[in-house]
């Protein structure tokens, strides 16, 4: 099985390394088919080691040694079991897709090459990431997910937006991953071991103090990974990246690996209960605040990303809220329909010459018949409509909120689930019923490559009928996770709230497609009164953070940098250095004229020597006699 | 008693012939008040029995000394008022007066010590002249004989630099000056 | 009232003072090696008292070899003097000054 | 009546005369040879002296390995003295000697090269300087210091031009003044003692325990006053540039080193008892001459457009550093004084001579000085070794290792700690390090600049194979100084401690 | 021949230099490559000769120099040293092999052979005094090359680096003197051997001053802050050789120092001024990050950058246990590939356009790719993004003071943030975006000669990052042996307490047993 692993791990690199061969090359076919290929190889591995550990067995090995100093021992440790393998499957599925998809989606970019070096290279750094049996490794595949998400946000370089978002994303999630770091040291100064099961053993000796601080730190990496607030806003700007990264990267993996983190150290915030509430809370006010967000954007891929921020928010509560296998759950399910989306936004974007505002959209399920299907069954998986996967997840968090007696957040989520069914069907509204406004912008858009509709298709499958897996998935995570059942006990209760959340959201559907499908869209222009509204205008600016980012922490950081070069270490720090060195020479300049040439004032100096030796021999004889020493 | 009125006497005329000498702006007066005060100095020597330090003082000062400054004045022609230019006069004196003040200020303390013992103990029975030379060609013969070593060096110097070969300077000259020059420059023999 | 040997000392003090103050007071080199002369004759005094006072001959050689010299520095200061004098035809010493700093 | 005295002849030790007669034989020889025929070139008279160096050398050397054997040797009715430190400064003195006086041999004709009184007023100036160190009488010492700076005056007097005369002129006054308070000095020592002779003037001070301590110190500040002239001590250092200035450069780089080590002998024996005696006067006053010294010479050396003045500078320094070896007053101190300043004459040695080969007669229109930094500016381009060199030797001065002088600095710094003057030891690391300023700077002009036309043929203008091999020689010594250490401070050890310093 | 390989390496590429002045002008760089490759090729046999489970001094050469003064000849090495010996050979084999500079080339060649000499002496000395011999000496070499290849500003920046370092280590001769002196009374004999030094018990105020004056030479080469600032002038105006090796070797010296004397040598005085110097690290990897996110010169954000990222190592040095001393050494090497490589890439760029502000450039990635490739390559490992060299280090480092102070700690991992900040900035502002400059439309890309400097430090930044146990693990044995020895030395109780008792672990010899 060891084996299996490795290809599943490697074959991902030696794609990315095969085509940075290439990657200077004009584009070449064959480099997205063999890393498409190598992909799929990674995929069956997986698939295998599934069976696998549906047998009850788990893979445990060790590479080699990585670091080795004093007392601490990091080893490159892989393991499949069965959080990771699931974790597997959603990644190695969804890159597969997205790689395979994205032969058609590049097609014409010069980069073609490239950008399956930077895709392989990020499923590579994901698979570090899940399959690590430490820490340390974790944090490798961690940083490594940062950087080829770097790569891939700026992967139109000559985009100034686009590496605008690529830093920014950088960054945000390197503030992130110092809180984790710090998690990191923590848990090896105190179980003297980065390894999962090392440590997992040993945190339970530790003080509870010490466990909810590594809690909060970890918490802290896993927030930035994942966007959640207040370092959300890196993810809308990264939907500057080509659209099939945003795809695997920023909805279907990357962005969930805040909540695997959460949900792999599951031991560790079962016993700090506390931190979990605060985590559950803040995903339930992210979950609100990116869906409302969501609501009046006019950028298509940003509702995406608002909505995956939006359900991230989800699977938080369910990890804080110690569901963890629901929130891996909604995290499978999520990652399919999320990428479906945006792939078919992908598709949509390609029609449209690259233009995002869906208002100028509309009526596009004529010419682009299997977009429109899939988007549309995507959205309803969104939404959490029976018996696609959305609704099995998705209530299951609900059901959790409600189980544990957190009305407030159940509350939230609740609004939000309908908020959702909202701006997705607006969105969804937007682009494909109503009238044909696009034409006022001469485009024509088509259908996209058939291949690319196949690819996409094993999403579709898995976006409505993964929820028919939930036991299976359930019999086979509770070996690792806690298995908590989460049954509302009333029979009425529960037929009550689901059918009620059901009736709840179709409602918002129909809302929406009253509003927006249409031929009468009116396309915001800043004139109508809802657009003038404190809310809105609330919600358009997001809440105006990016804003506040900008005055309170880019511009001054840029100030006072230049203040420390020009003020402090030019004026303060150098200039003491020369002003030292200036004054002695000064001081040189100016007594030189003790040396003035004539011997008179030579001789002078002669006689003011002595006499002053001479005092000095009066004033001590004097003293030498006083004090009679 | 006769020892105290002499020695204030002299001293009152040594004090004030150097202090002529070096106020005045006459180089004569300078001069002349300088060999007197020279001679009165000797008169000391005379009162404290070193006569063949007198002795000394007369010939090699008043007769010597004297003789060269005052073949050096007119050489230099400086027999006229001497115009010095003085600069901050006010720090001369304070730091002389200073200078004064602090020596006669641990002068004024009598030395006290028992272990003070004549090592070359000045006898009754002989004259000055002899003891003397009795010590100057035993204990002193090595300095007596540097000092002579001292006075030709002394001479050869003082006639290298006013001999006429200074007047032109190799120095400064070009080389093709220098060979173009008689070879008459060349150090003639035996020629001081 | 007899005259100590502090008296002899104050005297060559208060001379060699006034040979200070004609060193730095003089700007007419040969005015000022007379000063020179006047602060070698004033420890010559003291010399000269002392050994008479502790009855021992080593003063008196000392004031000998300072006598010795003084006569050298005379013939040596006035050769340099005349050599300056040819060239420049000045013994002011504020004509000196072709080194500063 | 008068007894007759009997001297026998084996109680006088005439071998300690023998080192300084072989000298003042030599001048006189030289004397008489140009009496019977003038108008021999100069080299003829370089080798004389050379030779009789040689001579005197080897009886040093003699007299060394005898001093070893049967400690101090004292003669002429004790006033000659050939202790340790005597033999030691006096090997400094003739070897220094015999490294400068081959400068004679330059290509260009200088006046004072066509004296023969030249070479023998040299000799009979280093016969004064072992006169002086070779004693601890105060007269002979002022005797032989008044010989060897008479003859000083008249060698730098010799070089003639204007500026010399100024210089031997200044020279001569301070030089007077310093006599005088020399003088004055040992008559208060005298006063107080009874003796002229060091050595029993401290015993008979210990003896009184300094009951008179206002005419000790007293003394004590006419002492500094004059040897503070002679190793040019702030403020008495005034003429120290000027001289060096206006003499050549052979002679100013002569000055820089024999001259200080008599002075610095002398006054270990002056001040040594003295700091030993716990007298705080003495040792404060010595601080502050030494801090004061190194300071404001370094800090002036950093203002000088003239090398030859900068190193004047710098050597006024180095004296000043060296000074605290006084006032440390250990052995391991006195034993720092003698290697530094055998370490340091090689390297100075080496730097003077660097400016004596490029010295040129006549300055052009725009020059100031002799040796303007201007003059070296992108010498490595034009003459890669001789910079080379010269950058060498700067750096030694600076105290870079392992050049020679870093040596130096390191034991004197290392005695100045284990005697437990840390600040001290600060004080002189930090002035090792402006002083690096002014080394630095002829560097920077030497390889970092562009040449200024017009220089280039000066820089190798007054070069002989004498002056070349000399600079070698230097180079040497300079370089592969850490070889010679370890032997020269056992025998310097050897030397001082069993002179009971 | 082994006995003497360490001399042979210190005194080979001087010897080579000596003969180097025969050689012609146009094959003087043939000859360079060829003395520094031999050099190189025996520094790996060197490594190959160590044996990396002794954590003592191997291959010691002991000759009498200054005996009467205790100053001995004295070489060896140590995982400590090893690691920075070699990363010295391969720097200059790099440096002179990538050389582009054609102005007086002999000259620098020869230069560069001499700074060779004393940067293999400093890591191989034992001896405190021949230690400051090639310390001091190094100066020399990197004072003409900065002064006489550099930029307008030459003259200023090189006495500037001269005088600022040379007044530090001069403070700390004393120390060293007083050290000897120490020595001297306690047992009647000086002597300057490290090893024998670290047999002294000092009393604690004598540990504090002594450490003062060692922590004035070291910090100002380091260079700590406020001691910096002689740094971006000199990498600023210094050519690009220049630059490598000052940033790769040079400023090494000071935190090799760090280990080699100060820890060891003053354990609870290195424990009283733990928190101090993290608060000087601190703001040295802060500040310094800021001022470099404000640079407009590319060399001068990677200049600064160097200082930020010795902030790092000094922090691990004084995190006074296994983990991060052996970081902030494995970081010294990883600096020194790092921070060369970039000024070697931003040579490529000056040698190109003439002019190093970043305004000049943008869309430079379009240009040159493999150029921006291995600038981003550089630029990550500088981050310190894992599987780099530099994550080992900067993990090692940041992990070992964590166990000294949390909040410390969390203040000097913003590194990882602020590092982030400049270098991607000026990432950003060099190769992205269009190329609006009409210069910069036609550069050639990397070349075949600056290629054979640059991928092997790619190669090594990555290999160390991925795999740094052979390197990693002779550096653990010896920090053991060190940090065993600080701990056996250690008086108060406070310093027993912060630093750890290996001896329990089997393997550890203290540093005089090994001896």
């Amino acid at each position: 099985m060891e084996l299996y692993l490795y290809i599943a791990l490697f074959a991902p690199l030696v794609g990315s390394l095969y085509a940075s061969l290439f990657s200077r090359s004009p584009k070449s076919q064959h480099v997205g088919i063999v890393a498409s290929g190598l992909l799929f190889t990674s995929f069956v591995s997986s698939a295998i080691l599934l069976s696998y550990v549906m047998g009850g067995h788990t893979v445990h090995t060790e590479m080699m040694t990585w670091i080795a100093a004093g007392d601490l021992y990091i080893p490159f440790g892989f393991v499949v079991d069965q959080v990771s393998v699931v974790m597997m499957m959603v990644v190695t599925i969804v890159s597969t897709v997205v790689h395979v998809y994205s032969i058609g989606y590049m097609d014409h970019d010069k980069g073609f090459n490239r950008f399956f070096a930077w895709l392989s290279a990020f499923v590579f750094s994901m698979m570090v990431l899940v399959m690590s049996d430490n820490f340390a490794g974790l944090f490798i595949g961690w940083e490594g997910v940062g950087l080829c998400s770097w790569g891939l946000i700026g992967f139109w370089y000559h985009k100034e937006s686009a590496t605008w978002a690529a830093n920014e994303a950088f960054i945000m999630n390197r503030i992130a991953d110092l809180g984790m770091l710090i998690g990191i040291f923590l848990i090896y100064w105190n179980t003297g071991s980065l390894q999962y099961d090392v440590v997992f053993a040993e945190v339970g000796n530790l003080q509870i103090v010490v466990v909810t601080w590594i809690g909060i730190f970890l918490f802290i990496g896993a927030m930035g990974k994942s966007a959640q607030f207040p370092l959300h806003t890196w993810l809308a700007d990264a939907m500057e990246g080509p659209t099939p990264v945003s795809a695997l990267i920023h909805a279907a993996t990357m962005v969930t690996a805040g909540v695997y983190l959460v949900v792999r150290a599951n031991p560790i915030y079962d016993l700090i209960p506390n931190v979990g509430i605060f985590i559950a809370s803040l995903g339930a006010f992210v979950a609100l605040f990116a869906a409302s967000m969501a609501l009046v954007n006019r950028d298509m891929k940003r509702i995406i990303a608002y909505s995956t921020l939006s359900q991230l928010g989800y699977m938080f509560v369910a990890a804080g809220l110690g569901a963890y296998w629901v929130a891996l759950f909604h995290l499978m399910a999520h990652a399919f329909f999320k990428a479906l989306l945006f792939l078919g936004a992908g598709n949509v974007m390609h029609a449209m010459h690259d233009e995002l505002d869906p208002f100028k959209m509309g009526g596009l399920r004529k010419v682009m018949k299997g977009t429109f299907i899939m988007m549309t069954l995507a959205s309803v998986a969104l939404a959490g409509i029976y018996p696609f996967a959305g609704f099995f997840s998705k209530d299951l968090i609900l059901e959790v909120g409600f189980v544990e007696h957190h009305y407030v957040i159940y509350t939230v989520l609740l609004v939000t689930a309908g908020l959702t069914a909202f701006y997705s069907f607006r969105l969804v509204a937007l682009i494909f019923h109503g009238e044909e406004r696009y034409k006022l912008f001469g485009i024509h858009p088509h259908e996209a490559y058939k291949f690319m509709l196949v690819a996409m298709s094993p999403l579709l499958v898995l976006a409505m009928i993964a929820g028919a897996f939930k036991m299976t998935y359930f019999q086979l995570v509770m070996n690792l996770l806690p298995a908590t059942q989460y049954h509302i006990h009333s029979q009425t209760t529960f037929w009550i709230m689901t059918i009620g959340t059901q009736l709840f959201v179709i409602a918002a559907i129909l809302f929406a497609y009253k509003k927006y499908a249409n031929s009468g869209v009116s396309v915001p222009d800043g004139t109508s009164k809802m657009e003038n509204s404190f809310v809105y205008k609330l919600l358009w600016n997001q809440y105006y953070i990016p804003k506040i980012y900008d005055e309170v922490f880019s511009k001054p950081y840029a100030e006072l940098s230049r203040i420390a070069w020009k003020q402090i270490d030019l004026k303060i720090v150098d200039a003491t250095v020369d002003a030292i060195a200036n004054g002695i020479y000064k001081t040189g300049e100016n007594t030189r004229h003790i040396q003035n040439g004539n011997l008179s004032s030579m001789l002078r100096w002669m006689v003011v020597g002595l006499v002053v030796l001479m005092t000095l021999a009066v004033a001590f004889s004097v003293g030498y006699n006083v004090v009679g020493a | 008693m006769f020892e105290a009125i002499a020695f204030y006497l002299f001293a009152a005329l040594t004090i004030v012939m150097f202090t002529i000498t070096v106020m005045t702006s006459q180089a004569l007066y300078a001069i002349t008040a300088m060999a007197a005060g020279m001679i009165f100095i000797s008169a000391f020597f005379f009162i404290l029995g070193a006569d063949f330090l007198g002795a000394i003082q007369i010939i090699v000062y008043t007769g010597a000394v004297m003789a060269l400054y005052a073949f050096g004045m007119m050489f230099f022609d400086t027999t006229r008022d001497v115009v010095e230019k003085r600069t901050n006069p006010q720090i001369v004196f304070v730091l002389g007066v200073l200078a004064a003040i602090m020596v006669v200020a641990i002068f004024v303390a009598p030395v006290v010590s028992n272990n003070i013992q004549a090592l070359y103990p000045i006898q009754e029975n002989i004259g000055n002249s002899q003891a003397v030379g009795m010590v100057l060609f035993t204990k002193y013969l090595v300095p007596f004989e540097l000092a002579a070593v001292m006075l030709l060096v002394a001479m050869i110097g003082g006639i290298v630099l006013a001999g006429k070969k200074m007047d032109k300077s190799l120095t400064l000259m070009n080389e093709e000056d220098i060979l173009s020059m008689d070879d008459g420059f060349e150090p003639q023999e035996g020629g001081h | 009232m007899e005259i100590t040997l502090t008296h002899y000392l104050v005297l060559s003090s208060i001379l060699f003072a006034i040979g200070l103050i004609g060193v730095m007071r003089r700007k007419n080199l040969l005015m000022l090696f007379f000063a020179t002369e006047i602060l070698l004759n004033a420890t010559n005094v003291a010399f000269a008292a002392i050994s008479h006072y502790i009855g021992d001959l080593s003063g008196q050689m000392f004031a000998f070899f300072i006598i010795a010299v003084a006569a050298s520095e005379v013939a040596i200061g006035l050769g340099l003097l005349i050599v300056w004098y040819k060239r420049t035809g000045k013994i002011d010493l504020d004509q000196m000054n072709s080194m500063r700093g | 009546m008068l007894e007759p005295i009997h001297v026998s002849l084996a109680s006088l030790n005439i071998a300690t005369l023998a080192p300084m007669l072989i000298a003042i034989v030599g001048a006189l020889t030289m004397l008489v040879i140009d009496m019977a025929k003038g108008g021999l070139h100069k080299s003829l008279y370089v080798m004389i002296s050379l030779l009789f160096l040689l001579l005197d050398l080897g009886a040093l050397v003699d007299f060394g390995g005898v001093f070893l054997k049967n400690g101090t040797v004292l003669g002429f009715f004790d006033v000659m003295l050939m202790d340790g430190i005597a033999i030691l400064s006096q090997i400094i003195i003739v070897a220094g000697s015999m490294l400068f006086i081959p400068l004679a041999l330059t290509s260009k004709r200088f006046h004072e090269y066509d004296y023969p009184e030249y070479f023998a007023l040299f000799l009979f100036m280093i016969a004064g300087f072992q006169f002086m160190v070779a004693t601890d009488n105060l007269i002979l010492i002022f005797v032989g210091l008044e010989t060897a700076s008479l003859a000083l005056y008249t060698l730098i007097a010799l070089h003639n031009r204007s500026k010399s005369f100024e210089a031997a002129v200044k020279y001569f006054t301070m030089g007077a003044l310093a006599a005088g308070f020399y003088a004055f000095g040992s008559m208060i020592l005298y006063a107080i003692s009874g003796s002229v002779e060091i050595n029993q003037i401290a015993t008979i001070l210990a003896e009184d325990h300094y009951s008179n301590i206002g005419y000790v110190l007293l003394s004590m500040a006419f002492m500094i006053a004059a040897f503070g002239f002679k190793l040019s001590m702030v403020p008495f250092h005034t003429w120290t540039p000027d001289v060096y200035e206006g003499s050549s450069a052979a002679l100013a780089g002569y000055m820089s080193i024999v001259p200080k080590i008599a002075g610095f002998v002398v006054a270990m024996r002056l001040f040594e008892f003295l700091v030993h005696s716990g007298i705080v006067w003495l040792q404060v006053i010595l601080y502050i001459g030494v801090v004061v010294t190194m300071t404001a010479s370094n800090i002036w050396a950093l203002v000088q457009t003239d090398v030859k003045r900068m190193l004047a500078y710098s050597s006024i320094s180095h004296a000043g550093f060296v000074m605290a070896a006084i006032l440390i007053g250990t052995t391991q101190a006195n034993t720092g004084l003698f290697l530094y300043w055998a370490l340091f004459s090689f390297t100075n040695l080496g730097a003077f001579t660097m400016l004596w080969v490029n010295r040129q007669k006549n300055l052009l229109p725009e020059q100031s000085s002799d040796h303007p930094y201007e003059k070296f500016s992108g010498m490595i381009k034009t003459m890669p070794m001789g910079a080379v060199m010269m950058g060498l030797f700067m750096l030694s001065l600076a105290g870079v290792p392992p050049f020679g002088l870093f040596w130096g600095k390191l034991y004197m710094i290392g005695s100045a700690v284990s005697a437990g003057y840390t600040v001290l030891a600060l004080i002189m690391a930090l002035n090792s390090a402006i002083a690096g300023y002014y080394y630095l700077k002829l560097i920077v002009f030497m390889f970092m600049k562009e040449p200024m036309v017009g220089y280039e043929k000066f820089y190798f203008m007054n070069a002989s194979l004498s002056l070349k091999t000399i600079i070698g020689i230097a180079a040497v010594g300079t370089i592969f100084a850490v070889f010679a250490v370890n032997p020269l401070l056992k025998v310097i050890t050897l030397f001082v401690y069993n002179s009971g310093y | 021949m082994i006995d003497h390989i360490l001399t042979l390496l210190i005194f080979f590429p001087a010897l080579a230099a000596m003969l180097g002045f025969v050689v012609a002008n146009n094959s003087m760089r043939a000859y360079g490559i060829a003395v520094a490759f031999i050099e190189f090729a025996l520094s790996l046999w060197l490594w190959y000769a160590y044996d990396p489970m002794v954590s003592g001094m191997q291959f010691m050469e002991s000759a009498p120099l200054i005996a009467a003064f205790g100053i001995n000849y004295l070489l060896g090495v140590d995982g400590i040293s090893l690691f920075i010996i070699i990363l010295s050979t391969f720097f200059t084999l790099i440096g002179i092999a990538s050389l582009t500079e054609t102005r007086r080339i002999k000259n620098l060649i020869i230069t560069l052979l001499f700074l060779e000499m004393t940067m293999v002496g400093v890591f191989a000395a034992l001896d405190a005094i021949v230690f400051y011999v090639f310390w001091e000496l190094s100066l020399v070499p990197m004072l003409y090359i900065i002064g006489a290849w550099g930029g307008p500003l030459r003259i200023y920046a090189s006495v500037k680096f001269f005088l600022y370092t040379f007044t530090g280590s001069l403070i700390m001769l004393v120390g060293m003197l007083f050290m000897a002196y120490f020595y001297y009374q306690a047992t009647g004999q000086w002597s300057f051997s490290i090893l024998e030094w670290y047999r002294l018990i000092l009393p604690e105020n004598f540990q504090l001053w002594l450490f003062a004056a060692f922590f004035f030479g070291f910090a100002i080469k380091v260079p700590m802050f406020p001691f910096h600032t002689w740094l971006p002038y000199a990498h600023g105006q210094a050519p690009t050789i220049g630059s490598v090796i000052l940033a790769a070797i040079l400023l090494k010296m000071g935190t090799y120092a760090f280990v080699r004397f100060s820890l060891p040598l003053f354990p609870d005085a290195s424990v009283f001024f733990m928190f101090p110097i993290a608060i000087i690290a601190i703001i040295m990897i802060i500040y310094t990050a800021m001022v470099a996110y404000a640079q407009e010169d590319i060399k001068q954000v990677v200049a600064y950058s160097s200082v930020s990222h010795m902030g790092v190592i000094i922090l691990g040095t004084f995190a006074l246990n296994v983990e991060g001393v052996s970081g902030s050494v494995f970081l010294m090497l990883a600096h020194g590939v790092v921070s060369g490589a970039l000024f070697l890439l931003v040579g490529v760029i000056y040698d190109r356009r003439h002019t190093k502000l970043m305004s000049e450039f943008g869309g430079l990635a379009s240009v040159m790719p493999r150029y921006a490739t291995i600038f981003g390559i550089m630029m990550m490992a500088s981050v310190g993004l894992p599987l780099t060299i530099n994550f080992v280090g900067e993990f090692l480092s940041l992990l070992g003071f964590y166990k000294q102070s949390h909040m410390l700690t969390l203040t000097a991992g913003v590194a990882i943030i602020v590092g982030a900040i400049y270098m991607l900035a000026a990432y950003k502002k060099m190769f992205f975006g269009t190329v609006t400059n009409d210069a910069n439309r036609h550069l050639k890309d990397v070349n075949r000669t600056e290629l054979i400097g640059l991928i092997p430090l790619v190669i090594v930044a990555i290999w160390l990052g991925v795999y740094p146990k052979p390197v990693l693990e002779p550096i653990n044995n010896s920090v053991e042996s060190v940090i065993q020895l600080m701990h056996d030395k250690a008086q108060s109780a406070e310093a027993k307490a912060r630093i750890p008792d290996l001896s329990g672990k089997n393997g550890i010899t203290t540093m005089q047993e090994a001896h």
